[in-house]
C-alpha cells in the first residue's frame, strides 16, 4: 500500500514539474524535461496500476480543498486498468514528443504544448481515480481543455481552427450531458461521491434517462456515431504524438465513463441498454471503417479507424451488459472484457500507427498518401513499426488486435444463450458486421500500408524521406513491443481484466475461470486459442520452409529487374496504382452509403472521338448521415438565432413595448396568483 | 367631512388622469407641456387636500415641492427646448388618436382590475383614487412607446412619475419626508440629464426624433 | 503419453498429407474440367511437375520491391501450412485442437492474403496494385459469411473448436442434414470459390491481366517464390475443400486412433476430395466468370444463406 | 461610523476633488486611486466583522447597516471601484482620453461608485431607490465620454429604459410600503428594511405580491434581465471600457442586490413559491435570448455584454432553487464580476489597439498583444464555465442545487443553452486569437502594467475554481441565511 502511495505522490509530482518546467525552460533542455517528467509521471501511473491491480489494492485519498464536495481519489480494477493503459500510451507519447516536438521550436508555442501535455496526462489519471463527481468532471473538462489548446497547436494551418472548435463543441455538449446525468444519479446527495450513487434509490425512469446521457457524454468523448465527426476533423490537425494520445487514450476515457456507470453506479441495467450499445457501436465500427476506406489523408484515415474499433470496444461492452440483464453473468463479464482488452490493443495499436504516421509527416511533409510511396527503403524502421500497427489493427494472428477481437466474437456466439429467439438473433447479426468491419479493415491498411510505405515515391518530398530520430524510433518501438506481447499473452491480460472488475455490481467476475495454461479458453461458449503456440508455430514454420527448401535443392539465384509493364520499359510513378483505385471497386459495393458526386469531363481529340486529349475525373464523397444529422438543426439554430436578433431592432418604443409588455404580464400573474 | 374629502380626492385624481388622456389627442408639443403642467398643478392640490384633511404637515411641503418642481421649473425647461427645436413641433405618432384612446380605456380598466386588492385592504378615504393613479402609470407608459419625438417621450415619463407620486399621496399620505426629498433632487437631476443628451442627439443627428436611434443593433 | 506421441504424429502426418495432395487436388480439377470439355487435358500430377520445376528456376525481383516482397511468400505458405495442422483432416480429437479455433483458421488464412496483397502492390506494377484492391475486397466481403456459417456451426455444435465441432456432429448424424448445416454448406461453398480463386469469382485459368485478381497481384512472382504461393493456393483449397467434407460431413473421420480407421478415414477423405472436385469442375464448366462488380451480389446471397443458416438453428435449437 | 465613513467616504472626495481641480491635472487620478485602496480595505473590516458575528450599523435609526449580504456587494463594488480607478482615463501615458474627458470619468465614475456603495449599505430601502436610480443618472453620464452618434443613441436608451425601469421600482416601494402602513400605521423609521422584515410575515400577501412586479420589473431592467435587457449591449458596448467593466461587473449585481432585499421580504409574507417562479420566468428567458444572441455576434463588446445577461439570467435561476441556488448564485454572482470586468478591461486594451469592436476585424490577437491575447483567452474561457476557473464551481454548485431542488428539466434546459452559448464564444474567441495579424495594427505589448491588476483577478478566479476559503464560504452562508428564508 505504501508503494502504490508513493508511486500516486511521484505520478502527480511528476506532471506538476512538467507543467512548471514547460512554462519556464526552454529549446532541447525544455523538451527533455517535459518528455523526462512526463515520461517518469506516467511510469509512475503504469507502476501504480500495476500495483493496485496485481495486489487486489484500493488505495483512497481525499483533500477537503475542493469546494463543495471534496476532492476524492479512489483506485480500484477498474481505474488501476485504465492507469496502465495512461501509462502506457502516455511514456511512448512523451519520449516520441522529445523528437516530434523539436520541428515546432520557434514556430509553435512549445511552452503550451509542454505544459498541456502533462495537463492532459495528469487529468487523464485523476480522472480514472476520481471518486466523485466534481472530481470527475473538473479531470474531464481539463482533459478536453488541454486537447483542445493541443490540437490548435498548429492554428495558422487551414482547417485547424475550425476542427478544434468543432471538437471542442461537441465534447462540451458532452459534458452538458454528464453534468446532468451524476447529478441525476446523485439524486440529491451533495457530496456527489460515487458511492452514494450506488447505493442511491431512483425510479427506473431516472435511470433510463441517466443511461442515455451517459451514452451520449461518453459517446462523444469516445467517438461514436453519430457524434464521431470531431474526430476525423481534430485528429489529424493535432501534433501527432497527442493524436496517439487522444486516439489512443482520451477516447478512451469515453469506455471508461460508460463502464463505470453502466456497471458499476447503476449496477446494470435493463436489456435494452445493452441492445442500445451493442448497436451503437457495430453502426459505429461499420460505418468508421467504411469512412477510413475512402480516406487518402493517413491520420484522417486513423481517426475513421478509431471510430471503428470504439465501436468493437462498444460491441463488446453492450453484448455483456445484455447478457448481465439476462442473468448469464459468465458471458456478461466475458464481454465486458473483451471490451477492456480492446481498449488496451487499441490504446497500444492506435498510438503506434499515429506515431508512425507522424513521423511520416514528420519526414515528408504531407498526409495525403497520394503523395507517398517507397518510405519503407528510406525509413525501414518505422516502417517495420507501422506494418506491426497495421498487422495488430487489421486483427491478424498472432498479435494483439486479433486476441481481443477473438474473444469478442466468442462473446457475441454465446449469443445463442439468450432466451428470447427475437432478441438473441442481434447477435448473429453483430457477428456478420463485425467480420465484415474486420475484414473492410484488413482492406484498408493494405491500401495505407501498401500505398503509403511500398512501391516508388509518387513526390519529391517522399523521396527525399529520412529516418525518424531515435526518441521517435524508441517511442514506437514501444508501443509496438507492446503489441506484440499482448498479442502473446491473453492467459495474463484475461485474468487480469478479470480482476480489474471486481467489486463492480454489473459483473461477476469470479465465474470466469481461464486456465493458466498456454491457451485462452472461453467458458460457457467454449472455443480455445493459444496466441503464443500459434506465434511459435508460425516461426518455426517461417524458419523451416528456407531450411527445407535448401536441403531440397531449390534454386537460389536471384536476379533483380525491371518490374514488368506490358513490354514497356521504364516504369514512372504514374502508373501505380494510387489509394483512390485501390478503394475503387469496394466505392462502387457501398455507393448507396457514399453517394459519391462525380465529375467527368473528356477533350475528344478535333479529328476523331476515339483518340482523347484529357480527362478529368473528380469525385468526392460527402458524408451525408453527417448532413443529415449536424446541417439540420444547425441550420435550424441559426434561424433561432436570427429571429433572437431581430428582437434587438434598434428602435427604442419597440424595447419599451416589451418592458411594458413583460410588466403587464406578470401584473397579471401577480395578480391572479395561487 | 370623510365624504368630502375622498370625493375630492377622486376628483383630483380623475382630473390628473385626464390631463394624461387630453396628450393622447392632443397634438404639437406645446399641449403636451401644457397638459403636462395642468396635471402637475392638480396633483399638487391633491397633496394639499390630502395634507389638509389627513392632517398631515408633510403633505404641505410634498405639494409645494411639487408645484415648484413639476409646475414651474420643468415647464419652463421644458418649453425652451420646445422653442429650440421649433422646427420639429409637428408630431407623427406610431399609432392614431382613436386606437390610442382605445387602448387607454383598456389600460385604465386593467389599472381598476389590479389595484382591487389595495382598494380592498385600505381604510383611507382616498382609496378610491388609486386605480386612476395606476391606470396613469399605465397610460403613461403607452405614451412612451407610442410617441416619437425624445421631447414627448420625456413628458410620458414625467407623467409616469406623477402617477406613482399619486398613488404614493393617495395609499400612504405619502412616503417619509426626507425620502421624498431625495426622490425629488433624483426627478430634477434625471431631467436635467435627459435634457442634456436631448441636446446632444440634436447635435449628433440634427433631430430628435428617436427613430433615428437605430444604429445599435442585434 | 503415447497417445499423445501418436497424436503428434498424427498431426504431422495430417500436414504432410495435405501439403501432398493439395498439388494433385488441383491438377484434378483441371483434368476434370478438360474431360468436361471434351479435352485431353493434362495429367492430374501436372501441378507437381509445374511446381519442381518453378523451384529450379531462378528468380526474377523488382528493382522497387523491398523486402516484405521476398517474405511475403513465406508468410504465405507458412499460415497455410499451419493452418493445415488445426483442420481435422483425419481424426479428431487431435493435440492441436486447444491451438486454434475455426476463427483462427480464418484469421490465418487472411494474414496470408493480407501479406500477398501487399506484395502485390510492392513491384509497383498497376495489375500488382489492381490485383491486390481486388483480392481485398473479395476477401472482405466473404468475411460476414464466413463469420455466420461459423456461428451456425457453433450454434449445433457449442464450440468453434473444429475437432469438436466435428465430434459432435459426428455423434448425430442427422444433424448434417439438418436445414442449418445445409444452408451454411451452401454458403461456405460459395465463399470457398471466392477465397479460392475459383469461377465464377476469379478465373484461374485465365491471362488476361485486367479480368485477373489473384494471378495478377502475383504476377511479379517467379522461381521458388511463386513456387510457393501455387503450392499455397494449392493448400488454401484443399483446406476448403476438408472444412467442407469433413464440418459438415463428418463420415469417415477416425475419432479412435486405431490403423483400420485411419485407413477408412483417408479412403473418405479421398473421395470427398473428389466429389467436391468434381462439383466444382461442373461449375467451372457450366457457367461464366461474373463481372467484377457482381461479384458483390453473389456474395450477398451467401451471407443471405448464412443468415438464413443461423435463423434456422436459431428456431430449430 | 469609520468604517462606513471610509467606504463610502474616498468616492465622494475624489469627485469633489475632481471637480475643484480644474483643468484636469494627473495627480487626481492617482490620489483617487490610492484612495479607492481605503474603500477596499473598508469592505474587508466590514468582512471581519460580519465574520465575527456581527451586523455593522450606522446613524440615526440604523442609517447605514452592512450585513452580509451588503458586505459581498460592497466588496464587488470595491473592488471593480478600484480597478477602473487604477486602470481609468486620467493615469497619464497614451490612453486615448483627453484632460475634459478624464475629468469627467473622475467626476461621475466616483459618483457612480459612490451610489452603488450607499445603495448596498442603506438600510432604508427608499434611500437605496435613490442611489440606484442616481446610478443610472452618473453612469449615463460616462457613456457619450467620446461623443459619437452610436454613443449618444446607446446612452438616450439608456436613460429612458433605465429610468421608467427604475420609476416601476419606486411604484413597487411604494406599495410595500402602503401594504405596511396599513398592518402597523405610519412609522418614521417604516422603511427600513430591517422593520420591513420584522413584520413581514403579517404583510398582505396580494399587495406584496404586486409590489415585487414592480420591484422585479423596475430593478430588473436595471439587472439586464430580459426582456427589460434591450438598453445593455448598446450601453455596455459603447461605453468606456472602465464604465463598461463597473456596469457589467457590479451594477448589474447591485440591482440584483436591490431585487434580493424585496425578495427577503416576498418571501416571509408569502413564501418562496411566488418569487421563484418570477425568477425562472425571467431568468430562463434572459439565458435563451442572450445565447441565441450570441450565436450570430460580431462584435465583441456586445458579446460581452450579452454573456453578462446570460449570466444574470443565471444567477436569478440560482435565486429560485433554494438556499443551495442561492449560495451558488452568489458564489457566481462575485465569480462574474471579477470575469466580467477583467473582461471589459481587456476589449478596452484591444478596442484601444484596433480600433474596432468588430470581430471579423480582428485578427491575430495573440500576435499582435500576446499577453492581452491570452488574457482575454483565458477569460472567456473563464466566463463560459471552464476550469479552473471560478465560474465551473458556481455554475456546478447552481447545476447540483437545481437537481437536488428536483428541478431537472430546468437543468437540463439551461444546461443546453450554456452548451450554445459556449460553442458561439468560442467561436468568436477563435476568430480573434488566430489568424494573420490585421493590415496595419502594430504588433507588441505596449504598457503592460495594466496587466498585474488583471492578472490578480484572473489569479483570483483560479483560487475560487480550486478552492472556496473558509471566510468566504461563511459570509455566503451568512447571505444565505438573510436571503434564502
Amino acid at each position: 500500500m505504501a508503494l502504490a502511495y508513493l508511486l500516486l505522490t511521484l505520478h502527480l509530482a511528476a506532471h506538476a514539474i512538467g507543467v512548471t518546467a514547460a512554462l519556464v525552460a526552454r529549446g532541447a533542455v525544455g523538451r527533455g524535461l517535459v518528455a523526462g517528467s512526463g515520461l517518469v509521471g506516467a511510469l509512475a501511473a503504469l507502476g501504480l496500476g500495476s500495483v493496485c491491480l496485481g495486489a487486489g489494492l484500493v488505495p483512497t485519498l481525499s483533500a477537503t480543498f475542493l469546494p463543495l464536495t471534496g476532492f476524492a481519489l479512489r483506485i480500484d480494477g477498474l481505474s488501476a486498468f485504465f492507469l496502465i493503459v495512461i501509462g502506457m500510451v502516455g511514456a511512448a507519447v512523451t519520449v516520441y514528443g522529445f523528437g516530434y516536438s523539436a520541428a515546432y521550436e520557434g514556430r509553435y508555442s512549445l511552452r503550451l504544448l509542454g505544459a498541456m501535455l502533462n495537463v492532459l496526462l495528469l487529468s487523464l489519471s485523476v480522472q480514472v481515480m476520481a471518486d466523485n463527481a466534481l472530481t470527475f468532471l473538473l479531470a474531464w473538462e481539463a482533459m478536453s481543455l488541454s486537447t483542445y489548446a493541443m490540437v490548435l497547436t498548429e492554428h495558422d494551418r487551414p482547417g485547424t481552427v475550425r476542427a478544434a472548435h468543432w471538437y471542442i463543441a461537441i465534447t462540451h455538449a458532452g459534458f452538458a450531458a454528464l453534468v446532468a446525468m451524476f447529478l441525476l444519479l446523485s439524486a440529491g446527495e451533495l457530496t456527489t461521491s460515487f458511492a452514494a450513487m450506488r447505493s442511491a434509490a431512483l425510479t427506473p425512469g431516472a435511470r433510463d434517462a441517466a443511461f442515455v446521457l451517459a451514452l451520449v457524454g461518453f459517446g462523444a468523448k469516445a467517438g461514436i456515431a453519430p457524434l464521431h465527426v470531431w474526430l476525423p476533423m481534430a485528429h489529424p490537425v493535432a501534433p501527432s504524438h497527442v493524436s496517439a494520445l487522444m486516439s489512443g487514450v482520451v477516447i478512451k476515457m469515453g469506455v471508461y465513463g460508460l463502464l463505470r456507470v453502466t456497471i458499476d453506479l447503476l449496477v446494470g441495467g435493463p436489456a435494452w441498454w445493452g441492445g442500445l450499445i451493442l448497436a451503437a457501436g457495430t453502426i459505429s465500427a461499420l460505418l468508421g471503417v467504411l469512412y477510413a476506406l475512402m480516406e487518402h489523408d493517413l491520420k484522417r484515415l486513423l481517426a475513421y479507424h478509431s471510430v471503428e474499433n470504439i465501436g468493437i470496444i462498444f460491441i463488446g461492452i453492450g453484448a455483456g451488459l445484455m447478457f448481465q440483464s439476462y442473468g448469464l453473468t459468465t458471458l456478461a463479464t466475458l464481454g465486458v472484457i473483451s471490451g477492456l482488452y480492446h481498449t488496451i490493443n487499441h490504446a497500444c495499436f492506435k498510438g503506434l500507427l499515429f506515431l508512425g504516421a507522424g513521423s511520416v509527416l514528420h519526414a515528408t511533409g504531407t498526409r495525403n498518401m497520394e503523395e507517398m510511396g517507397g518510405l519503407i527503403k528510406r525509413m525501414p524502421r518505422t516502417a517495420l513499426f507501422f506494418l506491426i500497427g497495421a498487422c495488430a489493427i487489421s486483427a491478424l494472428p498472432p498479435l494483439n488486435g486479433f486476441a481481443s477481437e477473438w474473444l469478442v466474437f466468442q462473446t457475441l456466439l454465446g449469443g445463442s444463450a439468450i432466451p428470447q429467439p427475437e432478441v438473441a438473433v442481434i447477435m448473429p447479426i453483430a457477428v456478420a458486421m463485425l467480420a465484415l468491419t474486420s475484414g473492410l479493415a484488413a482492406a484498408c491498411f493494405v491500401k495505407a500500408f501498401g500505398i503509403t510505405f511500398l512501391a516508388i515515391p509518387r513526390s519529391r518530398e517522399a523521396e527525399r524521406a529520412h529516418e525518424a530520430p531515435r526518441s521517435m524510433q524508441i517511442g514506437m518501438a514501444s508501443l509496438a513491443l507492446a503489441c506484440v506481447a499482448l498479442g502473446l499473452a491473453p492467459f495474463v491480460v484475461v485474468p487480469a481484466l478479470g480482476a480489474s472488475l471486481a467489486g463492480l455490481g454489473g459483473v461477476a467476475p469470479s465465474a470466469v475461470a481461464f486456465t493458466p495454461a498456454l491457451s485462452l479458453r472461453v467458458p460457457g461458449t467454449s472455443g480455445q486459442m493459444s496466441a503464443p503456440l500459434l506465434a511459435l508455430g508460425l516461426l518455426l514454420l517461417m524458419g523451416l520452409v528456407p531450411v527445407a527448401l535448401w536441403i531440397l535443392g531449390a534454386d537460389r539465384r536471384l536476379r533483380v529487374g525491371d518490374t514488368w509493364g506490358c513490354g514497356r520499359i521504364g516504369q514512372t510513378p504514374r502508373m501505380e496504382y494510387t489509394a483512390t483505385a485501390f478503394a475503387e471497386p469496394l466505392r462502387r459495393v457501398f455507393a448507396e452509403l457514399y453517394r459519391p458526386t462525380r465529375d467527368l469531363s473528356i477533350d475528344f481529340h478535333p479529328e476523331s472521338k476515339y483518340f482523347v486529349q484529357s480527362i478529368e475525373y473528380r469525385s468526392e464523397i460527402h458524408p451525408w448521415l453527417e448532413r443529415l444529422l449536424y446541417d439540420r438543426p444547425l441550420h435550424g439554430l441559426h434561424r433561432a438565432a436570427t429571429w433572437v436578433r431581430r428582437l434587438q431592432g434598434g428602435s427604442l418604443h419597440l424595447y419599451l413595448l416589451y418592458l411594458t409588455l413583460a410588466f403587464l404580464a406578470l401584473l397579471t400573474a401577480a395578480r391572479w396568483w395561487r | 367631512m370623510d365624504s368630502l374629502f375622498s370625493q375630492l380626492c377622486v376628483l383630483g385624481s380623475s382630473l390628473v388622469l385626464i390631463f394624461g388622456l387630453i396628450l393622447l389627442w392632443r397634438r404639437g408639443v406645446t399641449a403636451y407641456i401644457s397638459a403636462f403642467t395642468w396635471q402637475s398643478i392638480v396633483l399638487s392640490a391633491v397633496a394639499v387636500v390630502v395634507a389638509y384633511f389627513g392632517n398631515d404637515h408633510e403633505l404641505y411641503w410634498v405639494g409645494a415641492c411639487l408645484l415648484l418642481l413639476k409646475g414651474l421649473v420643468i415647464p419652463r425647461l421644458l418649453k425652451r427646448m420646445e422653442r429650440r427645436f421649433a422646427a420639429e413641433r409637428e408630431l407623427d405618432p406610431y399609432v392614431n388618436t382613436a386606437t390610442s384612446l382605445v387602448v387607454s380605456g383598456l389600460l385604465v380598466l386593467f389599472g381598476y382590475a389590479i389595484t382591487r386588492p389595495l382598494v380592498a385592504l385600505s381604510q383611507l378615504p382616498t382609496r378610491a383614487g388609486m386605480p386612476l393613479a395606476m391606470g396613469l402609470v399605465l397610460v403613461s407608459l403607452f405614451v412612451v412607446i407610442s410617441r416619437k419625438k425624445a421631447l414627448t417621450q420625456v413628458v410620458g415619463f414625467l407623467m409616469l412619475e406623477n402617477g406613482l407620486a399619486l398613488l404614493a399621496v393617495l395609499g400612504t399620505y405619502g412616503i417619509p419626508l426626507i425620502v421624498e426629498l431625495g426622490v425629488f433632487l433624483d426627478v430634477l437631476m434625471g431631467f436635467l440629464v435627459m435634457q442634456i443628451f436631448i441636446y446632444q442627439i440634436h447635435e449628433t443627428f440634427e433631430s430628435i426624433d428617436v427613430e433615428q436611434l437605430n444604429r445599435l443593433r442585434h | 503419453m503415447i497417445v499423445e506421441t501418436i497424436g503428434y504424429v498424427l498431426e504431422a502426418a495430417q500436414a504432410a498429407l495435405a501439403l501432398l495432395l493439395a498439388p494433385g487436388l488441383v491438377g484434378l480439377i483441371r483434368w476434370l474440367k478438360a474431360r468436361l470439355q471434351n479435352r485431353r487435358g493434362a495429367p492430374i500430377w501436372q501441378p507437381y511437375w509445374e511446381l519442381s520445376k518453378l523451384f529450379q528456376k531462378e528468380v526474377v525481383v523488382s528493382s522497387n520491391a523491398s523486402w516484405l516482397f521476398r517474405a511475403a511468400p513465406f508468410v504465405v505458405f507458412s499460415s497455410a501450412v499451419a493452418v493445415t495442422f488445426l483442420v481435422p483432416i483425419l481424426a479428431v480429437p487431435l493435440p492441436f485442437d486447444g491451438v486454434g479455433d475455426l476463427l483462427v483458421v480464418v484469421y490465418l488464412l487472411l494474414l496470408g492474403t493480407f501479406f500477398l496483397s501487399l506484395a502485390g502492390l510492392d513491384p509497383g506494377s498497376p495489375f500488382g496494385g489492381m490485383g491486390a484492391s481486388r483480392e481485398m475486397t473479395v476477401a472482405a466481403l466473404a468475411e460476414p459469411t464466413v463469420a455466420l456459417a461459423i456461428f451456425a456451426l457453433a450454434l449445433s455444435a457449442g464450440s468453434t473448436n473444429l475437432g469438436q465441432i466435428v465430434a459432435r456432429t459426428m455423434t448425430s448424424p442427422g444433424a448434417s442434414l439438418s436445414p442449418g448445416h445445409l444452408l451454411a454448406f451452401g454458403a461456405l461453398f460459395i465463399v470457398t470459390l471466392a477465397e479460392t480463386g475459383r469461377l465464377p469469382i476469379d478465373n484461374p485459368a485465365t491471362h488476361l491481366e485486367l479480368t485477373m485478381i489473384h494471378e495478377a497481384m502475383i504476377l511479379e512472382y517467379s522461381g521458388r517464390y511463386l513456387a510457393l504461393i501455387e503450392w499455397a493456393a494449392a493448400l488454401k483449397l484443399f483446406i476448403f475443400f476438408s472444412l467442407l467434407g469433413n464440418l459438415f460431413i463428418p463420415w469417415g473421420v477416425s475419432a479412435v486412433l486405431t490403423p483400420a480407421t485411419l485407413a477408412v478415414a483417408v479412403a473418405s477423405l479421398l473421395v470427398k476430395l473428389a466429389v467436391l472436385a468434381g462439383v466444382v469442375a461442373v461449375l467451372e464448366t457450366r457457367i461464366a466468370k461474373l463481372r467484377l462488380f457482381r461479384v458483390p451480389e453473389l456474395l450477398s446471397v451467401s451471407f443471405v444463406l448464412a443468415l438464413l443458416a443461423v435463423t434456422s438453428s436459431f428456431l430449430l435449437r | 461610523m469609520t468604517t462606513f465613513a471610509l467606504l463610502l467616504g474616498p468616492p465622494l472626495l475624489g469627485a469633489l476633488l475632481a471637480v475643484g481641480v480644474r483643468p484636469y491635472r494627473r495627480f487626481v487620478g492617482w490620489v483617487n486611486a490610492l484612495m479607492s485602496l481605503f474603500s477596499l480595505g473598508a469592505a474587508v473590516t466590514l468582512w471581519r466583522h460580519i465574520l465575527a458575528g456581527g451586523v455593522v450599523t450606522s446613524g440615526p435609526g440604523e442609517f447605514l447597516r452592512a450585513d452580509a449580504l451588503s458586505t459581498l456587494l460592497a466588496l464587488c463594488v470595491s473592488v471593480v471601484g478600484a480597478l477602473a480607478a487604477w486602470l481609468g482615463p486620467g493615469m497619464g501615458g497614451d490612453d486615448g482620453y483627453d484632460a475634459a474627458q478624464s475629468r469627467r470619468f473622475r467626476i461621475f465614475g466616483n459618483l457612480f461608485t459612490f451610489t452603488m456603495l450607499f445603495a448596498v449599505t442603506s438600510n432604508n430601502v427608499g434611500f437605496m431607490w435613490i442611489a440606484i436610480e442616481a446610478t443610472t443618472i452618473t453612469s449615463a453620464m460616462l457613456i457619450p465620454l467620446h461623443v459619437t452618434k452610436a454613443s449618444v443613441e446607446a446612452s438616450w436608451k439608456y436613460i429612458l429604459i433605465g429610468s421608467i425601469g427604475i420609476a416601476l421600482a419606486f411604484g413597487g416601494t411604494v406599495l410595500g410600503y402602503f401594504d405596511f402602513v396599513n398592518l402597523a400605521g405610519r412609522q418614521e423609521m417604516a422603511l427600513n428594511w430591517t422593520v420591513l422584515m420584522a413584520s413581514a410575515s403579517r404583510l398582505h400577501p396580494e399587495v406584496i405580491q404586486l409590489a415585487f412586479v414592480f420591484i422585479l420589473i423596475g430593478y430588473g431592467t436595471k439587472a439586464g434581465l430580459a426582456p427589460m435587457h434591450t438598453w445593455l449591449p448598446d450601453a455596455h458596448s459603447e461605453a468606456p471600457a472602465p464604465l463598461s467593466a463597473m456596469m457589467s461587473g457590479v451594477l448589474l449585481a447591485v440591482a440584483l442586490y436591490a431585487v434580493m432585499r424585496w425578495e427577503a421580504v416576498v418571501n416571509a409574507a408569502v413564501g418562496t413559491g411566488f418569487t421563484d417562479s418570477l425568477y425562472i420566468a425571467l431568468g430562463v428567458l434572459s439565458i435563451v435570448i442572450a445565447a441565441f444572441s450570441l450565436v450570430i455576434q460580431r462584435n465583441y463588446k456586445r458579446m460581452l455584454a450579452y454573456s453578462s445577461i446570460e449570466h444574470t439570467g443565471l444567477i436569478c435561476v440560482g435565486l429560485a432553487l433554494g438556499p443551495l441556488g442561492t449560495f451558488a448564485a452568489m458564489l457566481h454572482l462575485l465569480n462574474h464580476t471579477l470575469a466580467k470586468s477583467m473582461m471589459f478591461f481587456l476589449a478596452g486594451r484591444v478596442l484601444h489597439r484596433y480600433g474596432t469592436t468588430e470581430i471579423s476585424r480582428v485578427s491575430g490577437l495573440l500576435k499582435v498583444m500576446p499577453w492581452t491575447g491570452a488574457f482575454f483567452a483565458a477569460g472567456v474561457l473563464a466566463v463560459v464555465g471552464l476550469p479552473p476557473f471560478g465560474l465551473f464551481i458556481s455554475e456546478f454548485a447552481l447545476f447540483r442545487a437545481g437537481f437536488a431542488a428536483g428541478r431537472p428539466w430546468l437543468m437540463g434546459l439551461v444546461l443546453a443553452l450554456l452548451t450554445v452559448a459556449f460553442v458561439s464564444m468560442i467561436g468568436h474567441l477563435n476568430r480573434m486569437l488566430y489568424g494573420p495579424p490585421t493590415v496595419g495594427v502594430t504588433a507588441g505589448e505596449r504598457n503592460l502594467w495594466p496587466l498585474v491588476p488583471l492578472g490578480a483577478c484572473l489569479a483570483a478566479l483560479v483560487v475560487l475554481g480550486i478552492t472556496l476559503p473558509a471566510p468566504l464560504q461563511m459570509l455566503l452562508r451568512q447571505v444565505v441565511e438573510i436571503v434564502g428564508q
